[in-house]
Formats: structure tokens, C-alpha cells, sequence
């Protein structure tokens, strides 16, 4: 990991993102990076907006918040121009749904988390680890075994199978976004 | 202890108090350090220990008074306004030299104030924010690694020394979840508290040559009397204006004796730095990472971060700011450490104030521009 | 005269989907839309017990009576 | 609502933090239902809380309110009321804020017998600081800091209100929000201090950990397990088990209100002064 | 006493600071005797008092003893005893003490049941501060606070414990000193937290302001007013007026004691851990 | 006014506090602050005033600042050990801006200490004993005279700045009955905070030039809200950090913009002396009286006497500094004050301390002998 | 066996004058000195209830019971 | 008033040294002097020692305590010795009591306060008063009309004739102590 990784969920209460965050962090963790992550807790909001964040590197983690993130990920909004001035110059910006028509920045991704993981798992609860899957497929930021062996540790016993598909369908929207985005970037 | 695990700084400094030989906690939940109750609620009854919910947070500082009293070694955690609250019986347990130990996991005050948002609000306070004069140590980690060792040296140091001792987190470090790696040097010693001695008469305020008395645990066949009146050497009250100093000036000076074991400061590149930071906790974190980058541009500048923040470290501090061209105490309130800096180095070098207010923790970036405009 | 007929309107931008109207109403006159929040979908079938009005956290249901039309 | 709510509340300040399904905001439509109608005037309403999600009331009603510190609600209100007795002072309060750290002020509440009235937001959980049990979190519940299992008994706070020498105590709850204004209007008119316990619900942070799938169900355990306290005085004690009586409790109107004895006192130093 | 009180007395700390005539020394002796009479071994008993002059009286007994902060004793008792239940634990608490600053500990303390017993010397009085009024003054009387006479309502303490859920309430007078130590010593024997309310007398701040004119007459008004529990069930309430009653007034086994619960935590956690 | 009275301390407060329209206290006894309590018990009911024992000191704050939201003035009055527990409400009446006066009557801590014995040991406390920053004013008086005309202006201070003003007594001034005979400077105006402009409207913590916002009593058609949470100009809760950072600079500067107002320092034959006492509150006595002793022996010594202690007069003490040989700072602690004087005068002129700890006085011999050294 | 006798001692150096022995005593065994300080002045009345004893604030007065004499 | 007088009074609770303290500090304020009150309060001694004190002067008074008083009245004890060394110099002593037949020094004068209040007005509570006559008549600090008016203003005005006496019986002792010292001295 040369590049310093800063990554923030942008979720509501209940969504999971904070689980998903620390996911994230222990996959980077036992890639041996240094890792913090944290979480805003809304200003004594009762179940409104939560963000968590992660930073992993390489070389120590002082300063442990997040100016501007490289990747930031919202799950309840599909406003991108909202969202865009708020990441850095070469950061990414994923947001929970299709795309709409019109032409979109090169660095803004769709994926469609929580049709994912209502329709197609039939279990909502696994947007969170949907969230994970899509981070890793788009980012690389770190191993895809990592952060599923990450997952299975991070979730209840009896609900490993179902989170690991989660974490699967996730990756493969992602590999699938990216793939498209190539095709529309060489078209 | 090799693994590298994510560990949050309140669960650290759990971590660090068991490690030490904590069993007992009594507490009231206040945001940010609830986390630390959950955690004592969870792993106590595991090793037998006792984990209490109390009323308010007055009455948990009596209840881990009470239970140090048996010899039990006893933590409680709280925030801003139950700090407030505990101010009365810390000074009980600074006077009566009861060990035990208060996280105080700052958030933005004064009253409600900004409960989700990190301060360094409480700094005087915890050293003055008792009626009379009491001695303390308060000790402020800036990563949970630190939060890990420093709790356990902050349980260590109150049994050591029969001194309420405090650690000072706050918001960030709080519910920082970060890598930590224990090393040899991290390892948690179990220290208890000295006994009598046995065949030598039993003075629980004896006039000790270290300034530390012996401790008798309640229900070990030593009958004595603790109060909160000023007492003698047998810990009865008294008022004879002799017997007042010599106890007052032994246990307000008692740390004065052993300032060599219980201070801690951290040097960053300070020797040779024209441009001097003095930070704390999680503001520590941005001054280091401003120095690193500053350093790799080749500019002079360096860091002492107390770690033990109270008794201050003023000779570390004179000694470090000889010759610098100018001090930086950048702090998450409206000016209180810098109070302390200014009085250490009486007016040799120029300090400046950063203080940050708002709500949010201050940034390398603003520390590097004032530092660049000093330079 | 006729039965009393009510208005119920339900504020879509402050409900917070938390299912009290659609599991109180005697009448089932709400269900729920794709986030869960509550729609009248049978309007006609409120008998103006305010149940829904008192009940909801959320200061979101009106319950108005309609006025009676002249055929009524 | 109708537009009650228009009236009383502050509705820029809506919607308010709590989460979806929270009792809460059905306390506050009950109790400015209640203030309709025993029509006060806005003006002449202090309202007054303690901190904790219940506390946050103040913010969203348009009265005279104070949000005050954890648990001293009490302490405040009593000093408004005694300043300015033509204030109608209500006092708002959850069962952390109420019994656990205010719980002296309560007693003494109730002891004094100042014209006011507390409604206490009874959910059985510290809501605020993420679900700790608290002194009315009954037995072999899950709560952050019982991993497992609370084991402390529980306070009856009629009963402790009762105790401390309250002259008018009821329980409602959140369901039977009809009765809740019923009560609070009583509370209101009764010459003394009155409480209104409201057995109540936090679907987050007590509902989630200990089995209920929904606010809804939540309710329906209030209606389920609340009886009317006349029925229940017929009730073989055994049908009474795990349920909880509403309605009025307890009246009396032996102790005199506490500004009309305190008059005695500006009276007899008055005199006094003349001699 | 015969020879009783130079074993369980320091006596080289007396004579006690108690004004002549305080009913503070007679409520230390009627408790040594129930110690005696307990055959507790004085390295197993922890007395713990609050501040006041009654809190004075750690200082003389030879027990493990601890003189805490205003208010506070029912806390660090409560310390004591979960962190070393061999000790018997025993707390003195002036009215001031326990029911004014200390009202919230003294509930919790009675809601939760750990095994102590906690004496309060009812003096009705702030003896130590030189004679305010306290919450359990009764009307119309005099002290420096209540220059025209008290008008506050007062705590009837054993009713206030009982609400609060305490399993054994019981009251006493200095005058009847052989009860005391009955009472305590059944109190010491009850499984779970125990409350002994002791009317006593302050004659310098309470009685001289109040017409009496001696120690011995204040103890006689307590002869006289103190009715035996069993007996007042069956007089008319009439002759009851101003009179109050003593004995055992509340016994229940219902709950457990705390700390047996507590085990249950210690051994869900620990079959948790083995899991 | 004229005819000269025996009055104690205490009871000056309590006629102060009533000539500045004092007509509620609500307090809890505490030696040796009681006597304050027994006459507002006695006076307010005869001007249809409240007095309120209420059930412990926390409450009192409570209550005394719930008076004040409906425009009555009020005071409470403690000691120590109550002082310790009001600090969270202090620091309510801090954020929230609501005027109201604690007399705190300083016995010697900590805890119950040596409740009948005089000591200074809360001065660093009554700055710095709540969580997070608040301001704050301590005024500390000297005499019986002074003790009433300091409290009236506590009272006006407070009502003006909306900001909670300490008059910090201790048990030797607040027992000592002495002459006094007022004279006009005496005179206790009576000063009410400033209300809503009619015509314009109201924001209840408006970002005002000055500094300070109108106030609306309770009751009066204004329907604002009070919170201890970090607020707005409207008075309703912010996390918005350009917000929060108005509002506490505002709060805790306002203070600054009316030193002149707020300050008041006695300079006692300070201008031509070689050695310069600085001293507060009954020590002052003392010194004052050293300084008198010394000047009829020819002696160049003098005294500064901050009669407001906080904010810290540090201009005064620095310009009375300029060109000393020494500067010496008794005090009844182990040493408080002196800390502020030091960094007051950076070095420039050396501070040595004077402490006593033994429950007495300190002497005007003591000092005299100090300054004889000096010289 | 013939009536019980007993000894009633008041350590008069603690003894705080306060009367409730005098008052209490139902045999009235004690009276007071000068300083108001109890004194035993008719001991032989004393039937042993240790009224005294159980009252004296001040734990002044023992009462022990003498040894019957071999003619008693 | 050319003299800084330093009174102290020594008694137990409740013998209402106090209020002679405040008496004898009225009287001297009356004649336009600058004058202090205090007491100790025992170390929360409840009704055990109490000492009050009195600082009378026609400069201002900083230091409002006593080191060693020049006029000290005990009224617990007749043991002169124990307390000689804790007067000024030229400092006087009154003790409650008849003398010994030892020689005493010269500042020593015993003044049979309890006996006078018991024996000759019946009414102990009287004695604080006979000392404030005491004190006067043997100091002359403050005149004795002043004191005697001062007297008046601080007794419960149904116990104005008695007090009198008692002030008047007072002075009068205190007079007769002075003319024995007189007598002895010359003869
Ligand atoms: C002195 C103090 N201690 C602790 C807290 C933290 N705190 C805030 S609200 C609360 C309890 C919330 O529970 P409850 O009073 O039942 O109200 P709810 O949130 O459930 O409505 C606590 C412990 C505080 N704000 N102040
Ligand atoms: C926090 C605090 N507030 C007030 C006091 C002062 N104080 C000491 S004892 C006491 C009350 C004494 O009355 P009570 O508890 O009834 O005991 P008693 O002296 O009558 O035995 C008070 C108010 C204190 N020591 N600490
Ligand atoms: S009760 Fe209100 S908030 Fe809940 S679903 Fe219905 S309309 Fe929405
Ligand atoms: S946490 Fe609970 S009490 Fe608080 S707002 Fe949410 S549901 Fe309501
Ligand atoms: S003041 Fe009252 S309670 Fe205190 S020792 Fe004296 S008589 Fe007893
Ligand atoms: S009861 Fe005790 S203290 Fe009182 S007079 Fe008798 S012997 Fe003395």
C-alpha cells in the first residue's frame, strides 16, 4: 500500500456503515498497514446521518481525521454533484444506485447497493457488507481475501454465508462498473 | 502480545486498567466514554471482578473510593459534567490517599456543551477542580497504543503513590479505532500498594521518609480510621496547626519527591528546532504529523508532548525552550496549557496560542503555517 | 345524513417509517411505500378515530372531516 | 394533530432528532393536547427538561423552555416557579434524568409540594447514551452495559413518589396517548406537585436488544400489559403479574401547596417587622 | 454498658465531642451492643458514616471505619461491600446526611439490596451546621433557617425507603435503647439492605430552640410519642395524631440480596467465556 | 448610611446582595457560610423576597438560576465543599448567560478539611473548577464595608455581563464583625440586565457589539429557549463550527471588552516601593498591615490588592512591577495566586511565595520579615 | 438467697452534667453535684435495670453486681 | 481610646462569651473607636471550648487577629500559671474564681463571676454579663455608660433589669479587686 488511503461511509443510522469501516480497517490492518478509523456521531441525532471513516498506510497515522477523502461512499443520496466538491482531486466518489443518463465525472461510480442486497439477497441488513464488496472492487485498496476473510469475522456465526455472497455481489458490481466506465472511457 | 489488533482508545485504556489489576469499576454512562462501561461490564464478571452502574457519577467516585479501601484496585470513567460532579470526593481521595483512578474522556463543555465533539477543555480542571489544595496526576495518552500503557501506569502510580490519578482522553482518542502493536516496553506491570510492615507499629499517615505511607486494606486486622478531615499520622482528626502542615505539606508535596518516575514527556526533534510545539493529546497528533512534514522540507521545528501533564513538566519544558526562537501551544480550548509553558519559561521565549474552538480538532496544516510565519 | 367522511393526508417528507399508523389504524386504511414510509391507501375507510393522528412521533397525519356534500 | 401541533410546536425546528417510531414525540402531541386544553396561554408556560432524548422536548414547544443539565430539571423549575408563581411550570423528564442521577431532586419535589407538574418519559433504557439500563430497566433485560443481563431490581416510581409524600401521582403510557392528556390535564389543575409517569418505548436502543421487531409492537406491549387502575383494584393478583396499572394513582389534598404556606412565612416576617 | 463499650470503643478518643445530653452516644452504645450481641469480630465489621455530628462516630469505635463526604457514606459502603462482601458493613447517617444531600443514594441503596445496614440518626435537626431545619423538621418549629417557623413538609423516612423498595425498614428512638439494638441486630440479620431510623434528639440545636428544656425531656417526648408498631395497628387513627410508630416496620424476602445476583453475572460471563 | 454598625462579614453580603435587589437565594448550610443563609432567611421574607433551603447545593445552583430566568436576582451561598458540587451548574449559568452570584465562604480543603479554619485554597477553583472554558468573574473584598459593597456590585456585574460572578470570602472575613460606616462611594446601585428593544427583534444570544445579549424575563411574551448545549444567536442548538465558534468567543470574551468596568485593584504606597506585595482577601489585612508597620520605618515596600482576582489584573500587577527588587505573594494555600502574578511579570522581577497551611493567619510579622530579608 | 446488690459507679471526668441519669433512674439513685455532673447518692436503691447505663451519652456509669456475701 | 486593646474571652458553649465580646466591641465603637469581633468555633467541638475576641483601636484595624491579648478572661479555670504566658507583657489576667492564698503577680485578678451570677442574681445565665462589668471595671477600655447602654441593646428586653445588675455587680467586683491590689501592693 504506497498511497495513503482516506475513506469515508456516509450512511443512516442502522445501515451498518460503521461495521463496514472497521472491516475495512482490519482488512488493511493485517495487510500490515497502519490503519484508524472512527466515526462522526451526529450531534446527539437520534438515528440520522452517521459517517464513519477509514485511513490506512503504510507509514504511521498521525493527524487521524479526513480533510478531503479519496474515496468517499454514500449510501443515501444519489446527488453527485452534492457530493463531489467534498473529495480530494484524484478521490472517487461512490453513490448507492444507478446512474442516471447524463454523462457523469470519470471519478463518480454507481452501484446499486441496496437493490443488491434487497433484491437480490433478500436480506437488506447486508447493504453494509455490499458497501465493503463495492469499496475493494473499485478501489484495490486492498486484497479481495483480506477484506472477505474480514467480513466472516465481523459478522454474526450464523450469518456468515449470506454476508460472504454480500461482500461477492459487491466486488462484482464494482468489477462490472469499472469495466463499463473502460468501455464508455474507450468508446 | 505481539499481535497487531484495531483497538479503540477507550477499549485500550480498559485494556491497559485489567492488565494492571483493575477489578472493580462503578460508573455513570456519559458520552464520550461510554464505551468504557460497556467494556468493564462485559470483561469484569470474566475475571470475577465487580462492574457497577451507579446513580451519578458522585457516587461512583464513593464507590471506587470505598472499594479501594479493601484493597481493591478500583476505576471509574466519565466525561465533562460528571467530572464536574466527582471534584468533591477526588479531593476525599487526594486527602484520605485512597488510590484509584478517573478516565476522563473529554468532550466540548462548558454545562452539555458539544457532547459528541473532542475539547481539551478540562486541563485546569483537572488539576484545580477541586475546593483546597490536592495533589494529582493526570496523565494524557495521544494514541490508543499509549492509552493501553499509560492506563496501566496510571493504576500503577496511584498505588504507588495512595494518589487519585487521572487520564485524560478525549473525543478522538476516545473512539479512534487504530492499529496497535504491543511491544515489551507496552507490557502492564502489576504494582500494588505497600503494606505495613510487619513488626513496626501501623501508622496509616505515617511522616514516610518517600512521603507515602502504608496502606492497610479494610478487613486485614487493622483497625484504623480514614476520613476526610485533616488528620495526623494516625489518621485521626486534628486541627493543631502543626500536625495540619506536616500532613498537608507531605501529601501535597509527595509527588514533588518522585517527579523523576512519575513525569513523561515526549521529545520530537526538539533539540536542534528553532520553532518549539508544545502539545498534548490528540492535538499532539497534528503537531507530530506538522513537524514530520515540516522536517522533510528542512525546516527546524520539534515537539515535547507531556505525557504526564500534571505535576507539569516546567524544567523539560525551560529546558527544551532555551534558545528557541518561538514556542507554539496549539490546544483544543481557549488557552490553558499555554498558561503553564508561559509561566516555565518566564518570559525567555515568545509563545504563541493556537486555539482551536470550534468544535473540531486542529490540523497540521494550521500548525505548519503559523510555524512557517515564525520561522 | 349520510356517514362521516375524513381527509387523512400523511407528510411524506417527515414520516420516518416507523410503521405505528399501518399497525394501528382499526380500518387498515395505510400501507407502506418502497421506504417504508406510510401511504393512505384506503382513505374511504377512515372512520376518524384520530388513532393514527395521536400516535404518530412524527406530527406527519392529518385527519380532517370532509364536509358534507349536499347529496351527502 | 389537526393542527394543534401548528400551534404549540416550533416548526421550524422540525422534524425533531428522534428516531423513527420513538415514543417520545407521542408524548409531546399528548401533552400539548393537554395544554389546548386547559388553555393556557403560550406565554404563561414554562417548560422545563433534564438531558437525555426526552429532554430534547423543550426545543420543539413554544413556551417559555429550558433545557437544563442531567438529572437537576427539578432543581430549576422549582427556582422558576417560586420566583414567578404565576408561571405554569411542567417538567420533563426520563427515568435516567428522573430516578437516577435526579432522583433526590424528585423526592424533594414531591416532599415540598410546589405547584407543578412532572411528566417523566419512562422507556426503561439511558436512550441518549445508547441504550445503559437504568434504575427502572426491569430484570434479565440486555442493555449495553448488562452483556448479561441486568440483574438490578427496579424502582416503582409511583410508588417511591408516593413514598417521598407526593399528592398526586399517575402512570400512563405512550399507547393510550388519550388518557396520557387526560392525565395531564388532572396533573395541571391538581393544587400541588403532580408526576405523570409515561411508560414509554425507545425502539433503538432498548427495543432492538431485547426482541421487539417494531415500535408497533412495542406499543402494543404498553396495551397489552398496562390495566386500568380501577380494574385492577378487581384483578386476582396473579392476572397482575408482569403488568402495570394506569391511570390515577395516588391524590391527596391533605399537604397544603407550597406558595400558599411559604405566604405564611412573608406574612409572619411582616408583622414581625411592623412591631 | 458494663466493660462493652472498652472493647468496642477507642477509648482513648473520648470522651466524643457530642454536646451533654446528645443522643448520639446512646444510639453508639445501644450499636456496640448489638455488635456484642452479633459476636461479629471487630476486624470484620466496616463502619461507614457521612458528615454531621453523628458521622462523628466512626471516629470512636474500633471497627474498620471510614468517615466519607456529606451525603456520600451509602456510596463508598457500597464500594466496600462489593469489593469485599466478608465485611459486615454498617452505615450511620445523620438526617441531613441521608435524606437531604444523601436522598439519591438512600433510595438507590434501598431499590438495590446489597446486604449492609444503614443507621440514620434522626435528629430532626442540621446539628453539626448549628441548626437549620432539615426535611424531616415538622411544621412550625424553629431553627436559624426557619426564623418564622418551618412551613416545608417533612420526610416520613420509613415510608420513603419503603417506596423505594427497601426489604427491611425499621424505627427506633434513643430512648428505647434495648429495642435499638434489637432492631439492629435483626437488621444485621436481614439478607439484603437494611434501614434503621432512629429519632433521636439534638438538645442544643433542636431543643433549645424548640422548649425543651432538657436532654431528659426530649427523650421523654420520645418515650411518649413512640408506639409500638403491633400496638398502633389497633388503636384509632385519632390517637395516633403526632405520635409515630416503632419496631419493625417492613419485611420482605421477595427480593434478593445484590450481590447473590450478582453471581449469576460472574457466571454467565464466565460460561461465556469458555464457550 | 452614616451611623456606624458592627457588622460580620457575612452578614455585609447579605445587606449588599439586598440593596442590589437581591429577592431570592436559595442555598444549603455549610459552615462557614451559614450565617448567610440565617439572615436571607430572616430579610427576604419581610420584602416579600424568597428564601429557599433546598436539598443540597446542586440543587441550589439549579434553583437560583431558574429564579433568574424570570428576572428575580438571586444568590446562593456556600463553602467548599457545596462550592465543588455547584460547578456544573456554574458553568451553565456560564454558557447560558444567566446573571445570578454564588458567595463562597473558603474554609480549608480539601474535602471536609478543617471546616472551622480560614484558607484561599479555591482561588485557582473559582477560575477553572467547571469543565470546558467559561468565564467568569471573582470578586474577593477584604473587609466588612468592603464585603457589602463588593457583593452589590457582584450582583450588578452580573446583571450587566449575564455572566455568574463569585464573591469569594473566606471564614475569617466572613466571622469578623468590625465597624463600618458607609460613606456615599458605598452606595449600592441597583442595576438590571438589559432587556429586549421593543421594535426590533429579539435574539436572545445576539452577537451584540458589546458583547452581551438582551435578556427576557421569563413570563414577559418572549417565547426563547435556554440551553446548556451549545446554541446559536437564537438561542437553539449549533454543531455548525463557524456557529460554535462565535458564540464561545463571544461568551467567554466578553469579559475582556469590559476589564475596565470589571476590575478593581487597590494599590497601597506601590509606586515608590522597592518591594511589592501582592496579596487578596484577608491576607491582605495582613500585608497591609506589614506595609504599614515597614513604611513608618522608612521602608519602601507596597501592596497591590486585585479586588476583582479574576479576571487576573495582569496589566496592574505588571506595570506595579516594573523596576522592583522583589515581588511576594503570601497566601493561605500552597501557592495559587503566585502562579498568575509570575506569568504576569515573565521573569522580569523575581516572585517569591509566602504560604501558610497550618489553618492560620498569616502575619503581618511574617511578611515584615520577608520584606526585611528582601531589602 | 436474699435481694441482689449492685455497684453503680459515674466516672465524673467524663460525666457531662447533661441529667438524663437523674431523670431516668426510676429507683432515683442519682443526684448532682455542684457542676451539675451526676453522683450516686443512694446506691443501695439500685435494682440493676441498667436504665443508666443504656441512657448516659457519655458511657459514665457501670453498674456491676456485687458478689452476695456468704451471709447475704 | 490611645491603646490598641486586645480582649480575649475563654468559656465553654453557651455561656454566652460571644455575646459579651459583641458587647464590650459595641461600646467601643459607640465611643467612636475602630473595633473587630470574632470567635473561634471549635474544631466542630460541639459545646466544647469557645473563645471570642475583641480588637479595639482609634486607627483602622488590618489585622483583625490576636497574638497575645493584653487582657485575657477565662472563665473554665483558676489555673493562672497555665495562661500567664499567653498575654502581652503588660497584659492583664482575669480569671473566674477567689484567689488562692499563694502572692499572685500583679496582672492577675480573680473576679468570682460564676458565684456573683449564681449567688447574688440567681440567675447563671447572667454570668457573660458580669464579665463584660468585669472587664470594664477593671480595663476602663471602653466608659461604663457606654457599656452599660450596649448591655441594654443585646439582652432580651425582658432580662434589661437583671443584666443591669449584673454589669453593675460586675464593675463593682472588678473595683474591689483593684482596691485590694492597691492595698496589698502598698502595704
Ligand atoms: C452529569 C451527567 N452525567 C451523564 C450524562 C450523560 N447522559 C446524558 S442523557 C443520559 C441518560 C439518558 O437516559 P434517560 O434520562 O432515561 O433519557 P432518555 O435519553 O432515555 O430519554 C445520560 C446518562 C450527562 N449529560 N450529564
Ligand atoms: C457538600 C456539603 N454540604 C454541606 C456541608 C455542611 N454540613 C455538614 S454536616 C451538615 C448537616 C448536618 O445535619 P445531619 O446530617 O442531620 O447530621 P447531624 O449533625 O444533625 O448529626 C451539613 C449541611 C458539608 N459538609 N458538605
Ligand atoms: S406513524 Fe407517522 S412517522 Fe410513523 S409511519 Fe406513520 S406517518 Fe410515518
Ligand atoms: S434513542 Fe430511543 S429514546 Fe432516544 S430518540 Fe431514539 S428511540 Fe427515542
Ligand atoms: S449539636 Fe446536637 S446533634 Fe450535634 S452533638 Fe450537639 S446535641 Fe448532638
Ligand atoms: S447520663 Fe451520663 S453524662 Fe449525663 S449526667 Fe448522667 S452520668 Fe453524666
Amino acid at each position: 500500500m504506497s498511497k495513503r488511503w482516506e475513506v469515508r461511509l456516509i450512511g443512516t443510522g442502522g445501515q451498518g456503515i460503521v461495521t463496514a469501516s472497521i472491516i475495512l480497517a482490519v482488512s488493511a490492518l493485517r495487510e500490515g498497514n497502519n490503519v484508524v478509523q472512527s466515526q462522526n456521531y451526529g450531534p446527539e441525532v437520534r438515528g440520522g446521518y452517521s459517517t464513519a471513516y477509514v485511513i490506512a498506510s503504510e507509514s504511521s497515522i498521525l493527524y487521524p481525521k479526513i480533510d478531503r477523502p479519496n474515496v468517499l461512499l454514500v449510501m443515501t443520496s444519489t446527488d453527485y454533484e452534492k457530493y463531489l466538491h467534498e473529495i480530494d482531486e484524484d478521490g472517487m466518489l461512490i453513490l448507492n444506485g444507478e446512474p442516471g443518463p447524463e454523462r457523469m465525472p470519470d471519478n463518480v461510480y454507481f452501484i446499486p447497493i441496496t437493490n443488491i442486497a434487497h433484491d437480490e439477497l433478500e436480506r437488506p441488513i447486508t447493504a453494509n457488507i455490499v458497501c465493503v464488496g463495492a469499496v475493494v472492487g473499485l478501489t484495490g485498496m486492498v486484497s479481495e481475501a483480506a477484506a472477505l476473510a474480514a467480513v466472516e469475522e465481523h459478522v454474526p456465526a450464523k450469518a456468515v454465508k449470506i454476508n460472504r455472497r454480500a461482500f461477492i455481489l459487491g466486488v462484482r458490481a464494482a468489477r462490472e462498473a469499472l469495466a463499463q466506465r473502460e468501455a464508455s472511457a474507450t468508446s | 502480545m505481539a499481535e497487531a489488533k484495531l483497538l479503540s482508545g477507550n477499549d485500550a485504556c480498559v485494556q491497559g486498567a485489567l492488565a494492571a489489576g483493575v477489578r472493580f469499576f462503578a460508573g455513570y454512562p456519559i458520552t464520550p466514554s461510554t464505551e468504557i462501561a460497556n467494556a468493564f461490564a462485559r470483561e469484569l464478571p470474566r475475571r470475577g471482578g465487580i462492574f457497577m452502574q451507579m446513580e451519578d457519577e458522585i457516587a461512583s467516585m464513593g464507590a471506587i473510593i470505598g472499594a479501594s479501601c479493601t484493597g481493591t484496585k478500583a476505576v471509574t470513567a466519565t466525561s465533562g459534567p460528571g467530572f464536574s460532579l466527582m471534584q468533591e470526593n477526588i479531593g476525599y481521595a487526594a486527602i484520605a490517599e485512597i488510590p484509584c483512578v478517573i478516565i476522563n474522556v473529554m468532550r466540548y463543555g462548558p454545562s452539555t456543551g458539544l457532547p459528541t465533539s473532542p475539547s481539551q477543555g478540562d486541563f485546569m480542571q483537572s488539576r484545580w477542580g477541586s475546593h483546597g489544595d490536592r495533589p494529582v496526576i493526570v496523565i494524557a495518552p495521544y494514541t490508543a497504543r499509549e492509552a493501553y500503557r499509560e492506563t496501566g501506569r496510571a493504576v500503577n502510580l496511584s498505588e504507588t503513590y495512595r494518589v487519585p490519578v487521572i487520564v485524560l482522553m478525549d473525543e478522538i482518542l476516545g473512539h479512534l479505532r487504530e492499529r496497535v502493536e504491543f511491544r515489551d516496553e507496552d507490557l502492564v506491570q502489576e504494582i500494588s500498594r505497600k503494606g505495613p510492615e510487619p513488626g513496626r507499629p501501623f501508622l496509616p499517615y505515617e511522616n514516610t521518609e518517600d512521603g507515602v505511607p502504608p496502606f492497610a486494606d479494610f478487613g486485614t486486622g487493622y483497625r484504623y480510621h480514614i476520613t476526610g478531615l485533616i488528620h495526623d499520622e494516625t489518621g485521626f482528626p486534628t486541627n493543631n496547626p502543626v500536625e495540619v502542615d506536616t500532613t498537608m505539606r507531605r501529601v501535597n508535596g509527595k509527588l514533588e519527591l518522585h517527579r523523576q518516575d512519575i513525569e513523561r514527556t515526549q521529545f520530537v526533534d526538539a533539540d536542534d528546532a528553532e520553532i518549539l510545539i508544545v502539545a498534548f493529546g490528540s492535538v499532539a497528533r497534528s503537531a507530530h504529523e506538522a513537524v514530520r512534514t515540516l522536517r522533510n522540507e528542512g525546516k527546524a521545528v520539534g515537539m515535547v508532548r507531556p505525557i504526564t501533564v500534571w505535576p507539569f513538566p516546567e524544567d523539560d519544558i525551560r529546558t527544551a525552550a532555551a534558545g528557541k526562537k518561538a514556542i507554539i501551544v496549539p490546544e483544543m480550548n481557549l488557552g490553558q496549557m499555554i498558561g503553564e509553558v508561559e509561566r516555565a519559561v518566564a518570559g525567555t521565549v515568545p509563545v504563541h496560542a493556537l486555539n482551536r474552538i470550534d468544535g473540531l480538532l486542529i490540523t497540521p496544516h494550521e500548525i505548519r503555517d503559523l510555524v512557517e510565519d515564525l520561522l | 345524513m349520510g356517514k362521516k367522511r375524513f381527509n387523512v393526508t400523511v407528510d411524506r417528507t417527515i414520516c420516518k417509517a416507523c410503521g405505528i399508523c399501518v399497525a394501528f389504524c382499526p380500518m387498515s386504511v395505510f400501507t407502506t411505500d418502497h421506504d417504508d414510509k406510510a401511504v393512505v391507501s384506503v382513505p374511504e375507510r377512515c372512520t376518524g378515530c384520530r388513532q393514527c393522528e395521536l400516535l404518530c412521533p412524527d406530527f406527519c397525519i392529518t385527519v380532517v372531516q370532509v364536509e358534507e356534500t349536499a347529496d351527502g | 394533530m389537526g393542527k394543534i401541533h401548528e400551534k404549540y410546536l416550533r416548526m421550524d425546528k422540525m422534524p425533531h432528532i428522534w428516531c423513527a417510531g420513538c415514543g417520545n414525540g407521542i408524548i409531546m402531541g399528548a401533552f400539548i393536547n393537554a395544554i389546548d386544553r386547559l388553555g393556557y396561554d403560550k406565554d404563561e408556560v414554562a417548560a422545563v427538561s433534564g438531558i437525555g432524548c426526552s429532554g430534547r422536548i423543550t426545543g420543539y414547544m413554544d413556551f417559555n423552555t429550558i433545557h437544563t443539565t442531567h438529572g437537576r430539571a427539578l432543581a430549576f423549575a422549582t427556582g422558576i416557579k417560586l420566583a414567578k408563581p404565576r408561571l405554569k411550570v411542567f417538567v420533563f423528564m426520563g427515568d435516567g434524568d428522573a430516578v437516577a442521577i435526579g432522583g433526590n431532586h424528585l423526592i424533594h419535589a414531591c416532599r415540598r409540594n410546589l405547584d407543578m407538574t412532572a411528566v417523566i418519559f419512562n422507556n426503561h433504557i439511558y436512550g441518549m447514551t445508547g441504550g445503559q439500563f437504568s434504575p427502572t430497566t426491569f430484570k434479565n433485560k440486555n442493555a449495553t452495559t448488562a452483556p448479561y443481563g441486568t440483574t438490578d431490581p427496579d424502582f416503582d416510581i409511583a410508588q417511591l413518589c408516593i413514598g417521598a409524600g407526593a399528592t398526586y401521582v399517575a402512570r400512563g403510557t405512550s399507547y393510550h396517548a388519550r388518557l396520557l392528556t387526560d392525565l395531564i390535564v388532572k396533573g395541571a389543575e391538581h393544587p400541588g406537585f403532580s408526576i405523570i409517569e409515561v411508560i414509554t418505548h425507545c425502539p433503538v436502543n432498548f427495543g432492538r436488544r431485547n426482541n421487539f421487531e417494531s415500535p408497533a409492537q412495542m406499543l402494543l406491549w404498553q396495551k397489552e400489559h398496562g390495566v386500568a387502575a380501577r380494574k385492577a383494584k378487581t384483578m386476582p393478583l396473579e392476572d397482575m403479574e408482569g403488568k402495570f396499572t394506569i391511570g390515577e394513582l395516588y391524590r391527596s389534598t391533605e399537604i397544603p401547596e407550597y406558595l400558599e404556606e411559604y405566604g405564611r412565612v412573608i406574612q409572619a416576617a411582616n408583622e414581625e417587622k411592623k412591631q
